[in-house]
């Protein structure tokens, strides 16, 4: 019984770390369109931040509200490298959706290769506050801190997600200009600060995803955001793109599914589980879980 | 009736397909014979000692030189095929590099592990591969749009997936499966016979080429350009558009794995590398970098993507970059840096592909010329 | 020719066609008119085979064609155009047409022909282009055509499908004034003598007037009235609901 | 030209090229500061390619010469959300509504800051949006999106409205109403019509402007225009004295225009 | 300036007694294991340094070295391979994957060159053909190193927890034969090498009740494995082994470091060698891989002294040669090229950023032998 209660709760704080990935890649590939391959980028560098700063900024450290200010930064600065992805490279090129994604591609080969530079393939050891590393029973399973933590964190993304596209416009807004982009301002609206936004929010989650996932592994490497990537790509095609609530649905799905699937069969065999889950999804309701419409 | 359509995947920056509009101009007696004449020049190349510093490492006709120039060509050719698919029925393929991988672990292992003479091995790859296509496509295709490319995504990792198991040691898992040589002929073994896996590249190159070019010009192949505007018209006009977009997708994989046995060839064994989603996406990419819907654009975009993935290893470390300062050389010694920057570039600066840059210069002529008669 | 025997199409409980029994004669001319969001449209839909029907049948000679796709109903004869223009916009005009006279002439996979080479499918298309009086727009790109150009280059590929039964969704929206009659000419001149029926939905009433020979009024999904002109318009319901009072 | 009042739209020497294609070439015209301006032509004239070079919206290949004014104000090289912020309303001819989001969507899209949404004028004039307000757009009839593209733009006020195509694929009762609606918004606010139905322009315009070929080929008093049956003719290719084979839709037996 | 040549030339090398010999490291300069190449490649330059006394030259040839950056990739590789013997290249060296290593080595038999394998660690390099040696350890080694941790095997029941592939494979089968062979009963816990979440492994782990655990796991998630290991309760049930990686992944080890028995091939310490002097003066802080470069440039130096520009007399000279590596005393057996050499405990003490590995025990060339496989061409 506790195996089971075990491989249930890791199996959602591993659910809840694609989640953390996941929402941010579909709000910006739902909303704005953009299949976004830079999303790991956003991820590397949302870790990289944190970990420099629990290192460098004042203030800042591996525990309490130090850490705190150091996920805080990591967020900031992800979010920094997200706008300014798509101001410069991404706005540009609004209409043309095939050469968005390859900008994404290209961007992902040299971000990830620019970070390898600055700080080296190996992984360091990530910043985090000790009680992370350690467990807490519930019902005889040990249960490690940091799955749960990663709960917590998901849950609040979800509710912070779910109430920026219930209570403000901008959710209709980008999603009437990925129909018409030019029909949305001939209604008097600057569509371009909506995309914007969506890219900062993007960046954001992808960011935290990142500083999270840094306490989680345990680690951070420039190339843990790609690996990552492509689960998160499945959990969002399942869930439907653009829709948040899918995406939490499809994340729970894959996590357990990988988790029992891993222990009650064979190795490698959660993989193939999850992947024949993606094309069994979408022969059947080729919209994903829960369609496109992105207001929940 | 408006209907919206599902999440489509957007057609690629179409051109109308050459070959189905010839235009008369200037060069229509020549042009014809252009690929004939490019084909010979790239049939003796290997004849040449030109030394092209910076380009190659060393002259045209060393061995270095012309493995290069085979996986370019090879590379080359993927592209072309991948093209049939993306740039001319307008289908978004995330898994092509499957078909590919198919040939090359196909060759590798009948040949290393089952012990069978190239030539039978080569064939029975190929139509395998051909099969395995049309079983996938068969059922990838009751999907359209980014769900197709989803599901055909999952296929490729469920064969990455398999190769990374290495189950009965069939594949070498992450290490790889060195080829056999023993059983293999005399002419395709050892470094001294480079030029004759240059060849077999070219031939490869040439055959795609030209298949892709005779199916663009075909009445089926007018059905697949028709086929990336407007689906449920094709169907109105009478015509199955899931037919249409099987054969292509068969088509499409059966060059792939082709080019997979030469490739296998080519680099004396398999490597899981060439399971990995990223191949599909450096497909992709040399398909946009050339030009989707274009001759000569998808080839032209393969060879130079390869070159590049290539040769920048040997830039990184050249010393023009490492007198750099530190904040310039750390970057630009990561070829994905090089290559990713050089690519986001291209996007920019040369929408619709290299192929579409020469009509934009013809542009820019003519208007410049306008200019200079009215001051 | 074309039949529906209780036609039916039901979004959740809302029925948007609503059990229509059709019959066309062959050689007829039949008008569908009706208020916006009737179903027109839908019915097309539903007879072409792009929706399928919650209910009800689909006949053509007598063979019950409801299950089939819409290629097959096709190739059985069955062409018609959209209300919104859908052309292959990165082709010519000249090879949208030809790709459906080829589509007409046999959809058998052919890799290695070349098509360009197919004179009697070159001809045929110039023929259908002429007729509509887009032969001088033959290499300019159909995407962009102005929207009068797209209306007669939908009709253009109709016509080379050679269908023998046409379903025309709104010909006539934003064909300018001028080239009403001429269009009008060519799709009288379809019908008649040919044995071809067709089937027109059109809210240009002098149009229909001038074309149909029965009237059909859809309002609601259902269908209100099926008769001569004449008694059509004298319908004070049609009046009321689709005619108004006019300008 | 009733140019008693200063015009609200200027429009001098307008030059479009898209693609190499030189479009319109030197149109000039202006449009009154009350009542309905149309613009007619045949298909392909540029007239749509006029209203989009006026809100800004020719595509990113093309290029746009000349001067456009709204009072003393150039619109050129301004950002188009601008522009319609700045009280310019335009109905696209293909209608743009937008296909995945609902009607009630459709029309909060199109609320601006600051302003009251006139939503019971709108709802007044299309009751069909009101009962429809849950149904994706892209599932409408042509009909009620037209109602809706136009319901969108009266949301709130505008100093100028350019409507292209408005009674397009609409029955014929509708046709009375948009053109009513079209009429009673004219008193207010000025218009700028596209229209291929002589039977509404007749019912609406004031002033017309005729392009052929990229340029004008006539601007003066509408009437004047439809009156005389030869220059008609000769600039729009039609009678008018005759509506059976015309482009005039809403004839309705037993009734006649006027 | 045009020319025609035969498309089958080659640079043909040597001949001149003085000139230089021509020797090319193809290894990863980026990629994944760019940090790995780097400590090779400072260790070959120790290494030529210090078996050529300082003068890059053996007799009067200098030793003129190309590097190539591979990136990881075969094919690369396998490009770089062909184009250094086409300009008369006679020997290479490198591979730092063993991909990599598996796809170069039959090049070199093809065309008769002599190929010294670096840091790759697969078996099957060993015994691959006449002219493929090896300058690093191999799995095999590492798995005696391992058994040396549980005194008489006999009737112990023993746990391979490994990554799925070929990696993990050749790591099973070593333990079945090397440690089960002696009397344990072995069994295996696999795992996808992507997998992110390893409780359910860890319990699986628990539930065997293992008196060893072999754990054979490279990659960036080996962190966040052994913390599950660790949160588990399996470090602390049982005897667990892994090999020692190179010194930026210590404090990734984080608490888990001083519950684990660590096999070495080599850490900073771990011999006190005329060699090891001679390499920690050049490069200060020593690591994993950097004996691997410097035995490869004493064979190197080996191959050229003995053979000169013949391949034959190279192989015949490197085969059956013992020398004073860094390490200690290594052997290169003649049956199958298998380099024996010492290999070490090591525990790891220390916290946050700081960690020392210290020796517990070392195991001579002979005690940490693999079988001699036949050489298979
Ligand atoms: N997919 C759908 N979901 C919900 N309602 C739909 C859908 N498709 C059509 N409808 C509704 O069905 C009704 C009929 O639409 P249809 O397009 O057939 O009308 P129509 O008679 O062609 O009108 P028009 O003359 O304006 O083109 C409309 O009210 C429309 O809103
Ligand atoms: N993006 C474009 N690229 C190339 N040509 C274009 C483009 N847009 C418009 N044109 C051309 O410009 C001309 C004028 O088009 P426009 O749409 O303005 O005509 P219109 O007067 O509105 O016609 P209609 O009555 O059919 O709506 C047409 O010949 C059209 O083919
Ligand atoms: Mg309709
Ligand atoms: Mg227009």
């Amino acid at each position: 019984m506790s195996t089971v209660i075990l491989l249930a709760l890791t199996g959602l704080g591993l659910a809840a770390l694609y989640f953390l990935v996941a929402s941010g890649l579909s709000l910006v590939f739902g909303l704005a369109d953009v299949l976004n391959f830079a999303h790991g980028l956003f991820l590397g560098v949302g870790a990289y931040a944190t970990w420099w700063a629990a290192g460098n900024l004042p203030g800042a450290g591996p525990d309490g509200f130090g850490f705190v200010l150091a996920v805080a930064f990591g967020v900031a600065a992800g979010t920094l490298v997200a706008i300014l992805v798509e101001l410069v490279l991404i706005r540009p090129l609004y209409s043309r959706t095939i050469e968005q994604v390859l900008v994404t591609v290209g961007l992902s080969l040299a971000g990830v290769a620019l970070l390898q530079a600055t700080w080296g393939a190996d992984a360091r050891p990530f910043p985090r506050p000790e009680w992370t590393r350690g467990v807490t029973g519930i019902l005889g399973a040990q249960v490690p801190n940091g799955g749960l933590l990663l709960i917590i964190a998901a849950a609040l993304v979800l509710g912070a997600l779910l109430a920026f596209l219930q209570w403000t416009r901008y959710g209709l807004v980008i999603r009437a200009g990925v129909e018409n982009r030019e029909m949305v301002t001939a209604l008097g609206i600057d569509v371009r600060k909506a995309f914007t936004l969506v890219f900062a929010i993007g960046g954001a989650a992808a960011a935290l995803a990142g500083a999270l996932g840094g306490v989680y592994f345990g680690t951070v490497s420039p190339g843990q955001g790609s690996s990552l990537l492509i689960f998160a790509f499945i959990v969002v095609v399942i869930g439907g793109m653009g829709s948040v609530l899918g995406s939490a649905y499809a994340a729970v799905a894959v996590g357990l599914l990988q988790q029992f699937v891993n222990y009650y069969g064979t190795s490698g065999l959660g993989d193939i589980c999850v992947v024949g889950l993606l094309a069994a999804v979408l022969l059947l309701r080729p919209q994903g879980i829960a369609g496109k419409v992105a207001t929940a | 009736m408006t209907e919206v359509k599902s999440p489509e995947v957007p057609a690629p920056p179409a051109a109308v397909p050459a070959e189905l509009d010839p235009r008369p101009g200037r060069w229509h007696r020549v042009r014809p014979y252009l690929p004939l004449v490019a084909l010979l020049v790239a049939a003796i190349l290997p004849y040449s000692t030109l030394q092209l510093p910076g380009i190659f490492e060393g002259p045209v006709n060393s061995p270095g030189t012309l493995q290069l120039l085979a996986i370019c060509l090879i590379f080359g050719g993927l592209a072309a095929g991948y093209d049939l698919l993306f740039g001319r029925t307008g289908m978004l393929s995330f898994g092509h590099a499957l078909y590919f991988a198919a040939g090359v672990y196909g060759t590798d292992i009948l040949v290393t592990k089952a012990g069978l003479p190239l030539w039978q091995a080569a064939l029975l790859t190929i139509t395998g591969g051909t099969i395995l296509a049309a079983l996938l496509g068969a059922v990838a295709l009751r999907t359209a749009g980014i769900a197709f490319a989803m599901v055909t995504l999952a296929f490729a990792q469920v064969g990455a997936i398999l190769v990374a198991r290495d189950f009965g040691g069939l594949t070498g898992g992450e290490e790889g499966l060195p080829l056999d040589v023993s059983g293999l002929p005399e002419a395709l073994v050892g470094v001294t016979n480079t030029v004759n896996l240059y060849w077999l590249a070219l031939a490869y190159l040439a055959l795609v080429v030209f298949v892709v070019h005779r199916v663009s010009g075909s009445p089926t192949g007018r059905v697949l350009a028709g086929l990336r505007d407007d689906e449920r018209r094709i169907g109105v006009l009478g015509l199955d558009p899931y037919r249409y977009k099987l054969v292509a997708f068969t088509l499409a994989g059966g060059l792939a794995a082709a080019g997979g046995v030469v490739y296998c060839l080519i680099v004396g064994g398999a490597s899981p590398h060439i399971t990995s989603s990223e191949l599909t996406l450096s497909l992709l990419v040399m398909v946009v970098l050339g030009g989707p819907g274009t001759r000569w654009g998808p080839v032209l975009g393969g060879v130079l993507y390869m070159y590049l993935d290539h040769r920048l290893t040997a830039f990184g470390t050249s010393e023009a970059v490492d007198s750099l300062p530190a904040v310039l050389s750390r970057p630009l010694s990561q070829p994905l840096f090089v290559l990713g920057t050089i690519f986001i570039l291209a996007v920019y600066f040369f929408p619709g592909g290299l192929a579409g840059l020469a009509s934009r210069l013809t542009l820019l002529r003519r208007s410049l010329r306008l200019l200079s008669r009215t001051p | 020719m074309l039949a529906t025997r209780g036609l039916t199409w039901r979004i959740g409980e809302v029925a948007i066609v609503d059990g229509v029994y059709l019959d066309l004669a062959p050689g007829e001319f039949l008008g569908v008119i009706g208020p916006n969001g009737a179903g027109k449209t839908s019915l097309f839909n539903l007879i072409t085979g792009l929706r399928r029907a919650t209910d009800g049948r689909v006949l053509l000679d007598g063979k019950d064609i409801t299950d089939l796709p819409p290629h097959r109903r096709a190739r059985l004869g069955l062409g018609r155009t959209f209300q919104a223009s859908s052309v292959f916009g990165s082709l010519s005009v000249r090879e949208n047409v030809r790709l459906a006279v080829q589509a007409h002439r046999g959809g058998s996979m052919r890799l290695w022909r070349r098509a360009a080479a197919d004179r009697e499918v070159a001809a045929a298309a110039d023929a259908a282009l002429d007729r509509v009086g887009l032969a001088h727009r033959g290499t300019a790109l159909a995407g962009t055509l102005a929207h009068g150009e797209k209306r007669k280059l939908e009709i253009a590929l109709l016509l080379a499908g050679e269908p023998r039964v046409m379903l025309l969704d709104e010909p006539m929206a934003g064909v300018s004034a001028e080239d009403v009659p001429e269009l009008v000419a060519v799709i009288r001149s379809l019908t008649g003598a040919s044995g071809r029926s067709v089937l027109m939905v059109e809210h240009h009433m002098d149009v229909i007037l001038e074309l149909a020979d029965r009237i059909a009024v859809m309002h609601h999904g259902a269908l209100l009235a099926c008769d001569t002109p004449e008694t059509v318009m004298a319908n004070a319901t049609v009046q009321e609901a689709y005619l108004g009072e006019s300008l | 030209m009733t140019a008693m009042t200063e015009p609200v739209l200027t429009v001098d020497g307008l030059s479009v090229r898209i693609a190499g294609l030189h479009i319109l070439q030197g149109v000039s015209f202006t449009v009154a500061p009350t009542g309905v301006t149309v613009l007619l032509g045949r298909n392909g004239v540029g007239k749509t390619t006029t209203l989009r070079a006026v809100v800004g919206l020719t595509p990113r290949n093309g290029e746009v010469r000349g001067t456009i004014r709204m009072g003393a104000q150039s619109l050129l090289a301004r950002p188009t959300y601008r522009l319609v912020r700045g009280g310019l309303g335009y109905v696209p001819e293909d209608r743009c509504v937008f296909a995945g989001l609902t009607v009630a969507e459709n029309l909060r899209l199109a609320e601006r800051r600051g302003i009251t949404p006139a939503y019971d004028q709108v709802f007044a004039l299309f009751p069909e949006l009101e009962r429809r307000a849950r149904q994706r757009a892209g599932s409408l009839s042509g009909g009620q999106q037209q109602m809706l593209a136009i319901g969108r733009v009266l949301l709130n006020d505008n100093r100028l409205l350019l409507v292209d195509e408005p009674t397009k694929g609409l029955a014929p009762k509708v046709v009375t109403e948009v053109t009513e609606v079209l009429e009673r918004v004219a008193e207010s606010v000025p218009v700028l019509l596209v229209e291929q139905n002589l039977a509404v322009v007749r019912r609406l315009a004031k002033d017309a402007v005729v392009l052929a070929a990229g340029q004008v080929a006539w601007t003066g008093d509408a009437h004047e225009l439809l009156l005389e049956t030869a220059l008609t003719r000769s600039l729009l290719g039609v009678g008018t004295g005759e509506s059976h084979r015309g482009p005039e839709q809403a004839v309705a037996p037993g009734k006649d225009g006027h | 300036a045009t020319a025609c040549g035969s498309p089958q030339d080659t640079a043909s090398g040597g001949g001149d007694s003085a000139a230089p010999v021509k020797v090319g490291l193809v290894y990863s300069q980026s990629g994944a294991l760019a940090s790995y190449g780097k400590q090779y490649i400072e260790g070959f330059k120790a290494g030529l340094d210090y078996a050529t006394k300082g003068t890059n030259k053996v007799g009067d040839r200098a030793i003129e070295v190309t590097e190539v950056d591979d990136a990881g990739d075969p094919a690369k590789a396998v490009s770089a391979a062909k184009d250094l013997i086409g300009k008369g290249t006679k020997i290479i060296a490198g591979s730092t994957a063993s991909g990599v290593a598996l796809q170069v080595a039959p090049i070199a038999a093809q065309n008769k060159v002599l190929f010294i394998s670096g840091p790759a660690a697969t078996d099957a390099v060993t015994g691959a053909n006449k002219y493929t040696f090896r300058s690093g350890r191999q799995s095999y080694q590492d798995v005696v190193t391992a058994k040396s941790f549980i005194g008489d095997p006999t009737g112990k029941k023993v746990v391979v927890f490994a990554q799925d592939g070929a990696f993990g494979d050749a790591n099973e089968a070593a333990v079945k034969t090397v440690i089960g062979g002696a009397g344990a009963t072995v069994s295996s816990v696999r795992a996808p090498a992507s997998a992110t979440e390893f409780t359910p492994f860890a319990s699986q782990i628990k539930a065997a009740k293992p008196d060893l655990l072999f754990v054979a796991w490279a990659g960036t998630t080996a962190p966040a494995m052994w913390q599950t290991l660790d949160q588990q309760g399996v470090l602390s049930s049982t005897t667990v082994v892994t090999g020692l990686d190179i010194r930026a992944s210590w404090p990734t080890f984080g608490a888990a470091g001083s519950k684990i028995s660590f096999l070495s091939h080599y850490f900073d310490g771990a011999s006190d060698t005329e060699a090891a002097k001679a390499l920690k003066a050049k490069v200060g802080t020593v690591d994993l891989f950097h004996p691997d470069g410097f035995a490869a440039a004493q064979m190197v130096v080996r191959a050229v002294q003995e053979g000169g520009d013949d391949v034959d007399k190279m192989v015949a000279a490197l085969e059956d040669w013992s020398f004073d590596g860094i390490k200690g005393r290594m052997t290169i057996r003649a049956a199958d090229h298998a380099l024996l050499q010492p290999m070490y405990q090591a525990k790891l003490t220390g916290s946050g950023t700081e960690f020392t590995a210290s020796a517990q025990k070392s195991l001579t060339g002979d005690e940490t032998a693999p079988p001699a496989v036949a050489m298979k061409g």
